[in-house]
């Protein structure tokens, strides 16, 4: 039962929460040029690292605002929260295909 | 490779004077040679079937099954069991009706008791618009020759009399589909008899051996790099469920999977008291009783990736919740254990079965909540697409490319209680 | 305008005024309904002054910027909600001034003034047990070291949403609800606290 | 007489209250403070139960949550309770208990014939039999069914309640013991919020066993005030009969509470159980350690006990299980069951696995003068149930055999000591690494995690003045961490039990090869034998799990909390690797098992998941309308006057919205507001239609798809200002819609600057459709013109309805001339009345969702999740016409050009007639092009939705198609199980195809 800092409300219960899933995601601009497997790509294939994952969350029962998360996929431990259109902080950008 | 001893009641009373000291091992444990014909990576139900297969069926039996634990131990060993063929499009239907025709002669063909049980299996409906839903399940299954029944409620009554035929039930049920030759298996024997059978056929099955990289040159794969050393094949398989993204990273592609956790529990073993699978997904919880008596029973996944093989506990609580609900008189019963294992999901929660950017290298997966019951075929249209270098007709449908074409073969319906 | 008995509370089919005639006393749980509160919903920007200030000359209330508090200036109340989300509330039938006002005080800043007094209604809970009672349906830690009173916040209850405040010391919770809900909640709450022995109270 | 082994004084029980119950049926009496075990024990009862596969004769082993053989059938009738474990049931007056797993009686057990045979069935024999013929497999499962699981499940609904709730605290402690009481007395003094909980009944752990002294004064003092101290500590909460059963992530740790069990029957509102969800800020873990059988050949006959059993028994139960007993250790606790029994009365033998033994309880048995064998084992038992002698033998020096003859000695109880395991199930479970300890020959921890604290026996250190030092240390650094200033408090002096070295043999030598003689059980529960085990390892299962599941080590009720240390280390003595390599199963909640209904607790019935209502929803009740589910909400399904069926109801209904007036609650239809100055760009991204010229006070349609470019969401949006917009959507997807608009704001779009927000239920939405709906609606309203030139088709006006303020929409989903009026929500029922009232005259009539599910079909309108599912284009539904060629992009649009998305030959919406007008489809139905005699037969698509429609005087479908568009006109069948239905295909629209009656 993960307790998850929401950067705007505090801790709370992970069931408050939405997972959005993989973050930085930017969606393609021009989409009439791109392939078929390029937008394969944009849609589907995705991270899904075993270690430090970079996701999105958002507050459901909360503020619902969007925010990103850095958490480990082996220990559930959460390295970081930072806010939507932020880059990853420092200590965690470097970690993401680390495996624990 | 010595013929293995022919197991029976008659071996069983032979052995029994010599105290069981005589009995052979299933499987050997050999050191990995150099090279192979085929490398299949991932030890569970679908690799070992893989490898099985190809001896049998296509003759290459210069085979490894790398394991990096212990065969079986990763969903082949905590899932629950539930074997059925009721899937809605065409191509999903033959898949998984081709299994369910291999099980119902796995124990003998195998010489390996899978306890494999049509107790059958009822989908409950609680509306009209989920009878509406089975009704197009089942007819698109009558048409394609697979045995599936439309209940109604005293049809239901009869088979299941423990439910909650409450009208006033916060979900009331309305109806349910039935495959009669649904059912239960027992999961471990299903990998130890592949292996086994794998094993007499020549198949070197190796365990605590992860494959750690891949050897790739000119876009073909030559081998794999482990925990063991390097093994050299030019064809490898990877069976690895919860790990695929893992090993697509380490041969440098990206698969349209995500690990999530799926959580399952047993009760404490009590009396018969539940004769047939019953799953609700409305009420989302499905539940069976194994023949040594605990209720098996099944969540859904968790919202987040994780490969820590446990979930999150409100999943379960909402699982044990749901059971009450439908089975008020389970309440006493007492849960014994809960688990985890890690799932592969797929965007249209159907497998991903073929060739890869890599030649040489094929991948199975995304087999998600529900591949159990697909192990017989899974290995079998799977050695027949390493042997050839193309898919069999069964697993054409279920390649990569569908994802660039937009040909999904969407069975959230069918996959709706994750199991 | 329309005839104001027309007007129907959420939880108007549970009688509640009836019920409460018979109200047992030493309950540990009091339940009522506060139905018809005025609830403007503020969206804007803490950081942009302006629109602070157009909300203390419209509302006449400082908007709260610590998560998870309030502000009050009777008979308006002011409940931060999120990062550029606020609830003012006020006595019935005031959303009829608050709402104009705030909109007339934007002009055209970036902020938007949403008039929810019809979507949501308030179940009071209090006694002795009040705590014990929200902690079956509730993640938050309501110690009063962690909510004392005056605190808010928006989490789940039961298995809905929920805006929880602390009104006073006895302690005294008001539950926030989206209206469809409140028949849920109302008999979530008084099943709950049957174990506390319940009363109920008309406001 | 009663009572015969309870001593005449000393224990923990209260001699005042006598309480009598009933085992298989004999009316037995112990005392207020037993559990049912104990009571058994004093009363003499030994043999309790049958084994799992063998059915052999099985007496109580433990005294506490490691009991893998005392499980009982509680109770009856609803209120029966499979598995109970005898020695974690507190004793009640008129409890009632029997014998589980053997027929017809505990005695005389047909089942215990398996036991004749069991040299044929070893562990996993069922793996190589029952295979033939292939057939036959469903009836000898029937045969094994039955005979396996234990007791009985109830045939009655539970009676009683369960609750759940939520807690924080600053230091949550797990295990009352000399080390987590200690733990609890630092962290609390300093002001944190502690919370203390112990399984068992009553607080103090091994001090209730043990005789030792703190502080020069018996170590039950200490206890009464340490506790009373607790108890004066306002943020201090002490749950007794509270079991940690789950270690989860971030400190949340899962308790249950037994309140009313050991009351018996119901309490009022009082429930049985409590779930408590605790979220701590720190952890103490002081859960202390487990004792470990020894194994010898038949050494599961009742009379065998683990030693710290015995000695619990005599200490704080006041119970000498037996008159003359024989106590088997490799270590000095053993001892402890010796002395307690000598002081007892009862004379003893000990027969030590040490060549030479040493310790202090050693010393004083040896000052005492008691039999002490050294360097010997334990052969074989007798007994024909209660176990009746021992043989005991000396061991050669190495410890793998025996030497000179056997001694046989006679006894009615038998104490065995292994030594023990640190209770680790919970650290375990956190996450934490376990570290062999050759000394111990134990699992202990291995690492500390952050926010966690071990203290005493579950760390390996197993003297009680250590327990003492490390609970203080450990509360107080947990008080520390979670931001408190714990004062340094004396750690009190201790005299008593001081650890000293033990002899570690994992499988006890005999005279005999392992196997030929009796059984030497490792599992009680399971009858796992060590020749079990072995076999498994000689065929090939050599890891753990494979140990574990191959021979179902350690998976019944207890867990192996007895049996799976010993199982490992006999599996690493066989394949010859040291035993951290062969490593532990993995530990899994819960702790011990916790009833399902604790899980569910409340959330059943009607609070299994919310109702939600609609102002008309009591209105709807009182006029007998049943209701549909449509997500959460119930909605009105169809009107039924007396003595109707659905199916007149219905085509009543219909018809009544056609020639007069229909009227309904939309109140459920999501409903957000969007307010910027860049909504209109964020319309035009999740909308397929353009948005940029829709005049204020217009309405248009609009249709969402995905990113997959399938169709989620459709409805109509209404410009109600400049910069704000009032948008609809499906019932069941107004929470996903928003959801969905506010993750692409928030994450893709920051910059745009939208407010969206749900305004579902700020409006009761009522629909007013039919040929009438102007003319009544213009009875009730001064200020809103109705002329179709002032208020056209898809346009919104505000004003009065019935003197509401109200804002009205001409749109339809009907195809009638229909209006929405949109009231405050509180207003509801007050214009829905007002408009009934009104509209006697024209025989107004309220509809459903099953009349309106008709009322669109008849117009060919699509329902989002009825006609679509999720893969369905709006080509594939006919509606290129909504999807823009103009704007740039949208959402979903790069998908719609996918060589899949772009094929002629997809599935299209279209529409089926049956040949026969009064035969409807069922919906769901599959329709072929080419009937053949049987199965398999090609399939071109499906029914979706299907009625009979009044209006148009014959039934009506709408089909999903593959290439459904050219096929207009074609004859094909709707191929059913039990009939085939012969179709025509049609446009999808079967009514008003000129779509002229929205006008009136
Ligand atoms: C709780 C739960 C319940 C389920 N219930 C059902 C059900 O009722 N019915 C049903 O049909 N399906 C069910 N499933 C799904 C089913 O278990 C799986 O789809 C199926 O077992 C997958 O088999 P597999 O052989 O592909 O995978 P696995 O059995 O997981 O085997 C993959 C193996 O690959 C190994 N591996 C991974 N990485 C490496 C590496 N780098 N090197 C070497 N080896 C590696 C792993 O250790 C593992 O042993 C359930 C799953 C779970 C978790
Ligand atoms: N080898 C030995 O000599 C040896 C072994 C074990 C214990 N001891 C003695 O035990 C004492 C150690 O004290 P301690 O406090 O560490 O252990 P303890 O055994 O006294 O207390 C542990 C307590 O934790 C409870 N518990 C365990 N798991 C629980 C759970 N999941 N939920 C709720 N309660 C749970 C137990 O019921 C018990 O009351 C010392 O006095 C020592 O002499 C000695
Ligand atoms: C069908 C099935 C039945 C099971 N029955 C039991 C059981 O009776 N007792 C038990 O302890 N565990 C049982 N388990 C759970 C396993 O012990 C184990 O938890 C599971 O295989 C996952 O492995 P892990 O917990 O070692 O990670 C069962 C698992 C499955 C899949
Ligand atoms: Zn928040």
């Amino acid at each position: 039962m993960l307790l998850i800092p929401c950067p705007f409300c505090g801790p709370r219960d992970e069931s408050e929460f939405g997972c959005g899933g993989e973050a930085h995601i930017a969606r393609p601009t021009d989409t009439d040029r791109l392939s078929d497997a390029d937008w394969a790509a944009y849609l589907f294939m995705r991270k899904n690292p075993k270690g430090v994952h970079l996701e999105r969350w958002v507050h459901r029962l909360g503020c619902r605002r969007w925010f990103n998360l850095a958490r480990s996929t082996v220990s559930h431990e959460i390295l970081a929260v930072y806010k939507m259109g932020d880059p990853p902080p420092a200590s965690v950008a470097g970690q993401e295909a680390r495996r624990t | 490779m010595p013929a293995k001893t022919r197991y029976s009641i008659f071996s069983l009373v032979r052995n029994a004077f010599s105290y069981h000291e005589n009995w052979e091992e299933a499987w050997r444990s050999p050191e990995p040679r150099p090279e192979y014909d085929v490398i299949i990576v991932g030890g569970g139900g679908h690799g070992l079937a893989t490898a099985y297969y190809l001896a049998k069926e296509h003759g290459i039996t210069n085979v490894a099954v790398l394991e990096k634990g212990w065969i079986g131990g990763g969903n082949t060993g905590r899932n629950t069991t539930v074997v059925r063929s009721n899937y809605l499009w065409d191509e999903s239907a033959h898949l998984y009706e081709h299994a369910l025709k291999l099980w119902e002669g796995l124990s003998q063909e195998l010489n390996f008791n899978v306890m494999f049980s049509q107790r059958g299996l009822l989908n409950l409906a609680h509306s009209p618009h989920e009878m509406r839903g089975l009704a197009r399940r089942v007819y698109a299954l009558n048409l394609n020759g697979i045995d599936s029944e439309l209940l109604n409620l005293e049809q239901v009554r009869a088979m299941c009399p423990i439910l909650n035929f409450s009208p006033k039930a916060r979900y009331p049920i309305y109806g349910a589909s039935l495959q009669r030759r649904g059912g239960v298996a027992r999961h471990d024997a299903v990998a130890w008899g592949y292996a086994r059978g794998a094993d007499a056929r020549g198949v070197d099955i190796i365990q605590n051996c992860e494959v750690t990289g891949f050897q790739i040159s000119n876009g073909k794969v030559h081998g794999v790099e482990t925990t063991r050393g390097t093994i050299r094949a030019n064809k490898v398989g990877v069976v690895a469920a919860g790990h695929s993204s893992v090993l697509a990273d380490l041969a440098g592609f990206r698969l349209p999977i995500q690990s999530h956790p799926l959580q399952a529990a047993v009760s404490e073993p009590v009396k018969p008291i539940l004769d047939t699978v019953v799953m609700s997904g409305a009420v989302h919880v499905y539940v069976s009783q194994s023949d040594k008596g605990e209720l098996v029973l099944g969540a859904g996944i968790d919202s987040y990736n994780s490969y820590s093989q446990r979930g999150s506990p409100k999943v379960v609580e909402d699982m044990f919740g749901a059971l009450v609900e439908l089975f008020p008189i389970f309440s006493r019963l007492k849960v014994l254990r809960t688990w985890g294992g890690i799932v592969d999901v797929c965007p249209d929660a159907s497998p991903i079965i073929g060739r890869t950017p890599v030649e040489g290298l094929y991948f199975n997966c995304g087999w998600g909540t529900g591949g159990f019951k697909a192990t017989p075929s899974s290995g079998w249209v799977f050695a027949h697409t390493i042997a050839n270098d193309r898919p069999h007709p069964l697993n054409e449908a279920f390649g990569l490319e569908r994802f660039s074409s937009g040909h999904l073969i969407d069975e959230h319906g069918a996959a709706a209680v994750a199991h | 305008m329309v005839e104001p008995y027309l007007r129907q509370s959420a939880l108007v089919h549970r009688g509640l005024s009836r019920a409460a005639a018979g109200a047992m006393s030493g309950a540990g749980i009091v339940l009522s309904e506060r139905p018809f509160r005025a609830m403007v919903n503020l969206r804007g920007e803490a950081s942009d002054a302006g629109f602070l200030s157009a909300v203390r000359a419209a509302a006449g209330v400082e908007l709260p910027l610590q998560p998870n508090t309030t502000q009050r200036a009777a008979p308006v109340t002011a409940l931060w909600l999120g990062p550029d989300e606020w609830l003012i509330t006020a006595p019935a039938g005031e959303e009829r001034v608050l709402v104009p006002a705030l909109r007339a005080s934007f002009g055209e800043r970036h902020a938007a003034v949403i008039d929810l007094t019809e979507s949501r209604t308030v179940i009071a809970v209090s006694g002795a047990h009040a705590r014990d009672l929200l902690a079956k349906g509730c993640t938050l830690d309501l110690h009063p070291r962690a909510f004392p009173v005056g605190a808010c916040a928006q989490t789940g209850l039961a298995r809905a949403g929920a805006l929880l405040h602390l009104v006073d010391e006895a302690p005294t919770f008001e539950i926030t609800i989206l209206r469809s809900f409140a028949d849920y909640m109302w008999v979530w709450l008084a099943d709950a606290a049957q174990e506390y022995g319940v009363a109920l109270r008309t406001e | 007489m009663t009572q015969k082994n309870r001593l005449p004084e000393g224990g923990r029980i209260d001699r005042t209250r006598p309480l009598g119950f009933l085992f298989n049926g004999r009316r037995y009496t112990g005392f207020a403070g037993d559990t049912l075990a104990s009571a058994l024990l004093a009363n003499d009862v030994h043999f309790v139960g049958r084994s799992f596969k063998y059915h052999r004769k099985r007496g109580i082993l433990g005294s506490g949550a490691e009991e893998p053989n005392a499980l009982v059938q509680l109770e009856l009738g609803g209120r029966t309770e499979p598995n109970a474990r005898a020695t974690q049931v507190d004793l009640y007056e008129g409890l009632i208990a029997s014998s589980q797993n053997c027929w017809p009686t505990l005695e005389a057990d047909l089942g215990a014939a398996n036991s004749l045979l069991s040299r044929i069935y070893p562990a996993g024999f069922y793996y190589k039999t029952f295979m033939w013929p292939p057939s036959f497999w469903m009836t000898y499962e029937r045969f094994i069914r039955r005979a396996a699981g234990l007791g009985r499940p109830p045939r009655e609904p539970d009676p009683d309640r369960y609750e759940k709730a939520w807690r924080h605290c600053d230091v949550l402690v797990v295990g009352a013991g000399p080390a987590g009481i200690a733990a609890a007395l630092a962290a609390g003094r300093s002001g944190a919020r502690v919370i203390l909980v112990d399984e068992q009944a009553e607080l103090g752990g091994s001090l209730l066993s043990r005789k030792g002294a703190i502080d020069g004064a018996p170590a039950t003092h200490w206890l009464d005030t340490a506790l009373g101290e607790l108890r004066s500590l306002p943020e201090v909460m002490v749950l007794p009969r509270t079991t940690a059963y789950g270690y989860y992530d971030h400190n949340m740790i899962g308790l249950i509470e037994r309140i009313g069990d050991h009351r018996g029957g119901s309490n009022g509102g009082v429930p049985r159980q409590r779930l408590w969800h605790v979220r701590a800020k720190q952890v103490v873990l002081a859960t202390g350690a487990i004792e470990r059988p020894l194994v010898f050949s038949d050494n599961d006959r009742p009379g065998i006990l683990l030693a710290s059993a015995i000695e619990t028994y005599v200490n704080r139960y006041a119970v000498a299980a037996g008159r003359r007993g024989v106590i088997v250790t490799g270590n000095d606790t053993g001892y402890g069951a010796a002395l307690a029994l000598a002081g007892a009365g009862t004379a003893v033998t000990v027969v030590d696995l040490r060549t030479e033994p040493t310790g202090p309880q050693h010393e004083t048995a040896r000052a005492r003068g008691m039999e002490i064998l050294a360097g010997h084992t334990v052969a074989r038992t007798f007994g024909n149930g209660r176990v009746t002698g021992v043989e005991v033998m000396p061991m050669t020096a190495d410890g793998e055999g025996v030497v000179g003859s056997g001694r046989r000695i006679e006894c009615d109880l038998v104490g065995m000591s292994g030594g023990w395991s640190p209770t680790v199930h919970l650290y375990s479970q956190s996450g934490g690494k376990l570290r062999y300890d050759e000394a111990l020959a134990a699992f202990v921890p291995g690492n500390f995690r952050s926010g966690q604290h071990l203290a005493g026996a579950v760390r390996g250190s197993f003297g009680l003045g250590a327990a003492l030092s490390e609970g203080f240390a450990a509360g107080a650094a947990a008080a520390e961490a979670a931001g408190f200033r714990a004062a340094a408090a004396p750690v009190p002096a201790v005299e008593g039990y001081e650890p000293a070295p033990q002899r570690m043999l994992w499988v006890l030598p005999s005279s005999k090869p392992l196997g030929h003689g009796g059984k030497n059980f490792v599992d009680f529960q399971n009858d796992v034998t060590a020749a079990d085990l072995k076999l498994a390892v000689r065929e090939g299962y050599r890891s753990v799990e494979h140990v574990k599941r191959y021979t179902t080590t350690g998976m019944g009720t207890d867990q192996g909390k007895t049996s799976n240390i010993n199982a490992l280390a006999i599996l690493s003595e066989t394949v010859g690797a040291a035993i951290p390599a062969v490593g532990t199963t993995t530990f899994r909640p819960p702790y011990t098992p916790v009833t399902v209904g604790a899980f569910a607790s409340r959330d059943l019935g009607d609070l299994l998941d919310p109702i939600r209502r609609t102002p008309t929803h009591g209105w709807a009740e009182k006029v007998g309308a049943p209701f549909e589910n449509v997500g959460q909400w119930k909605r009105t399904w169809y009107f039924p006057k007396a003595g109707e069926t659905m199916h007149a109801a219905v085509n009543r209904e219909v018809k009544a919205a056609r020639t007069s007036i229909g009227i309904v609650d939309a109140s459920t239809l999501g409903k957000i507001d969007i307010q910027g100055p860049d909504a209109v760009k964020l319309l035009n991204w999740v909308y397929t239609n353009a948005w940029d010229n829709l005049a204020i006070g217009r309405s248009r349609y609009g249709l969402m798809l995905d990113e997959n470019g399938m169709v989620f969401d459709d409805g109509v949006t209404t410009r109600i200002g400049e910069n704000h917009y009032h948008m609809t959507t499906t019932t069941s997807g107004a929470p996903r819609v928003l959801a969905w608009m506010e993750e692409w704001l928030q994450c893709e779009w920051p910059h745009y600057r939208v407010f969206l927000t749900s305004v579902t239920e700020q409006w009761a939405t009522i629909g007013v459709a039919g040929p009438n709906a102007r003319k009544l609606i213009s009875e009730l309203t001064q200020d809103i013109a109705l002329e179709d030139e002032s208020f056209p088709f898809m346009s919104m006006k505000e004003g009065h309805v019935a003197g509401i303020p109200a804002r009205v929409f001409r749109i339809s989903f009907t195809g009638e001339l229909s209006y929405e009026i949109n009231v405050p929500t509180s207003y509801g029922l007050a214009l829905w009345q007002a408009l009934m009232t009104a509209g006697e005259k024209y025989e107004i009539t309220p509809y459903g969702t099953e009349a309106m599910h008709v009322l669109r079909a008849e117009k060919g309108y699509i329902i989002v999740g009825q006609d679509t599912d999720g893969t369905v284009t709006p080509g594939d539904l006919g509606m290129d016409w909504i999807v823009s060629k103009k704007k740039p992009d949208f959402l979903g649009k790069r998908s719609l050009a996918r060589a899949d998305t772009r094929r002629d030959d997809r599935k299209h919406l279209v529409g089926l007639l049956t040949q026969n007008p009064s035969e409807a489809i069922p919906e769901g139905a599959q329709i072929v092009g080419e009937l053949k005699p049987r199965p398999p037969m090609k399939m071109l698509g499906h029914v979706t939705s299907s009625y009979y429609s009044p209006n148009v005087g014959r039934s009506i479908a709408l089909a999903l198609i593959e290439g459904g568009r050219a096929r207009i006109g074609q004859e094909l069948h709707a191929a059913l199980p039990d009939r085939n239905i012969r179709v025509t295909v049609t446009e999808p629209r079967f009514f008003d195809l000129e779509g002229t009656r929205v006008n009136g």
